[in-house]
């Protein structure tokens, strides 16, 4: 499965990129899952979600919990507490 | 209901985005604003400008479904969400909420709700310039338990204020 | 703190005193406006203009009591009240509330504040000119339910905010 | 003793004047007696005040309650319940 991930604010810094296609391994079924799989990407993807408790995350723009489902995600993002407003 | 939600890089001028919402309407009997403003300082530090990113194509349909959701528990008759990205400096106005009904307790509680909802929840990050370098803004648990309140179902709203 | 308390006949130009009381500072991150405008109709009958009667000597140092309560209340930096009476047609202004601080909640909870105290307490009072002839507007007591709630202790007020 | 009474809104209306001097008797101490003594003066202001319990007073341009002593006092409004804002 092809998806396409997007990061924000420090997430983004960190990581280095603001979005790029991945392709999970069958075994990554849920929000909380994928976080744990890209921090296993390399050093800056574990810098990235070193702390994965404060990091938020949206499918298709709709905010969502880790226990998620990503199956049929086309855009997933990842981003640190809003401070908007 | 006149609905406006905009996001945008330039300034605006906040008087006549007043006037556009409520000018032309006679119905309306009471209008609120919030704006924010970017202050000189954080946490007691000057700083030099905020830069806000946002997340493009999520922020105006969670924006637009939230001030649907202040249409649903009050009686509104118009709304303005008027948000900036990109570089801020100090003085310049941030974010703009106009809430206009026929009865003032509406309004506020629409205004404080759509704010309470922008602080907490709207997909934007501000990152603070100041003399020591860059630093993002950390989310505030006051800001988390100020969004918390309407949690709780609209009648006990609406009987409260 | 910047205090501005108006009685006035005229019309006022509501953006203006926004600019004269957030212009200038630096350090206000919130700023919430109240406007009251005159409706075209009054408990669904149509109205040709609102007369509002006032009793000057009381008016204007009532309103400035409470305008200290409220930045006893709150930590403001500024706060703007404009009250006409006179006759005022539909669509015009009837009052204006500004108040200026660091942080939104105060800003908004001293708004609701003074506006409360202005539609049950300050010495002011309206009547409706209507094709029928002219009526004295009766007073609200869910007016009197909302000026209520400022009643309990400050601190509990803070706590909720 | 000699005091300035102004009358607001319907009971100005109904009184037909805006202000007045008057001396009440001895006997009247407080608010709720001077309203008292004030309905019995005639027909235009028993109607002003033929319902005591909505009237509002103010003495030296400060809200009081009908048990108010009036002994002192330089100026006391009365009028209906306020509708400004």
């Amino acid at each position: 499965m092809s998806l396409r991930v997007l990061y924000f604010a420090w997430v983004r810094e960190r990581i280095g990129k603001a979005e790029e296609e991945i392709e999970p391994p069958a075994g990554v079924a849920t929000v909380g899952q994928l976080v744990a799989w890209l921090a296993g990407r390399g050093e800056s993807y574990a810098y990235a979600f070193e702390n994965a408790k404060v990091i938020r995350a949206a499918i298709d723009r709709t905010h969502v919990r880790a226990d998620a489902k990503i199956e049929g995600a086309g855009e997933i993002a990842f981003f640190p507490p809003m401070t908007g407003g | 209901m006149n609905t406006t939600i905009r996001l945008q890089r330039e300034p605006f001028d906040v008087g006549a985005e007043v006037t556009k919402l409520a000018g032309d309407r006679s119905d309306i009997g009471a209008v609120v604003t919030f704006t924010g403003i970017c202050r000189a300082d954080e946490n007691g530090a000057p700083i030099a400008a905020l830069t806000l990113e946002h997340y493009a194509g999520m922020a105006e349909t969670e924006i637009a479904r939230h001030v649907e959701e202040a249409h649903a528990r009050w009686p509104l008759l118009g709304v303005t969400v008027i948000h900036r990205y990109g570089r801020i400096s100090p003085g310049e106005v941030i974010v703009l909420v106009v809430t206009a009904s026929s009865h003032r307790q509406a309004a506020f509680a629409a205004a404080e709700f759509l704010m309470d909802y922008l602080k907490t929840r709207a997909p934007f990050w501000k990152q603070v310039e100041a003399a020591g370098g860059a630093a993002w803004v950390e989310a505030k648990s006051a800001d988390d338990a100020a969004a918390e309140r309407w949690s709780a179902p609209p009648q006990r709203q609406d009987a409260a204020r």
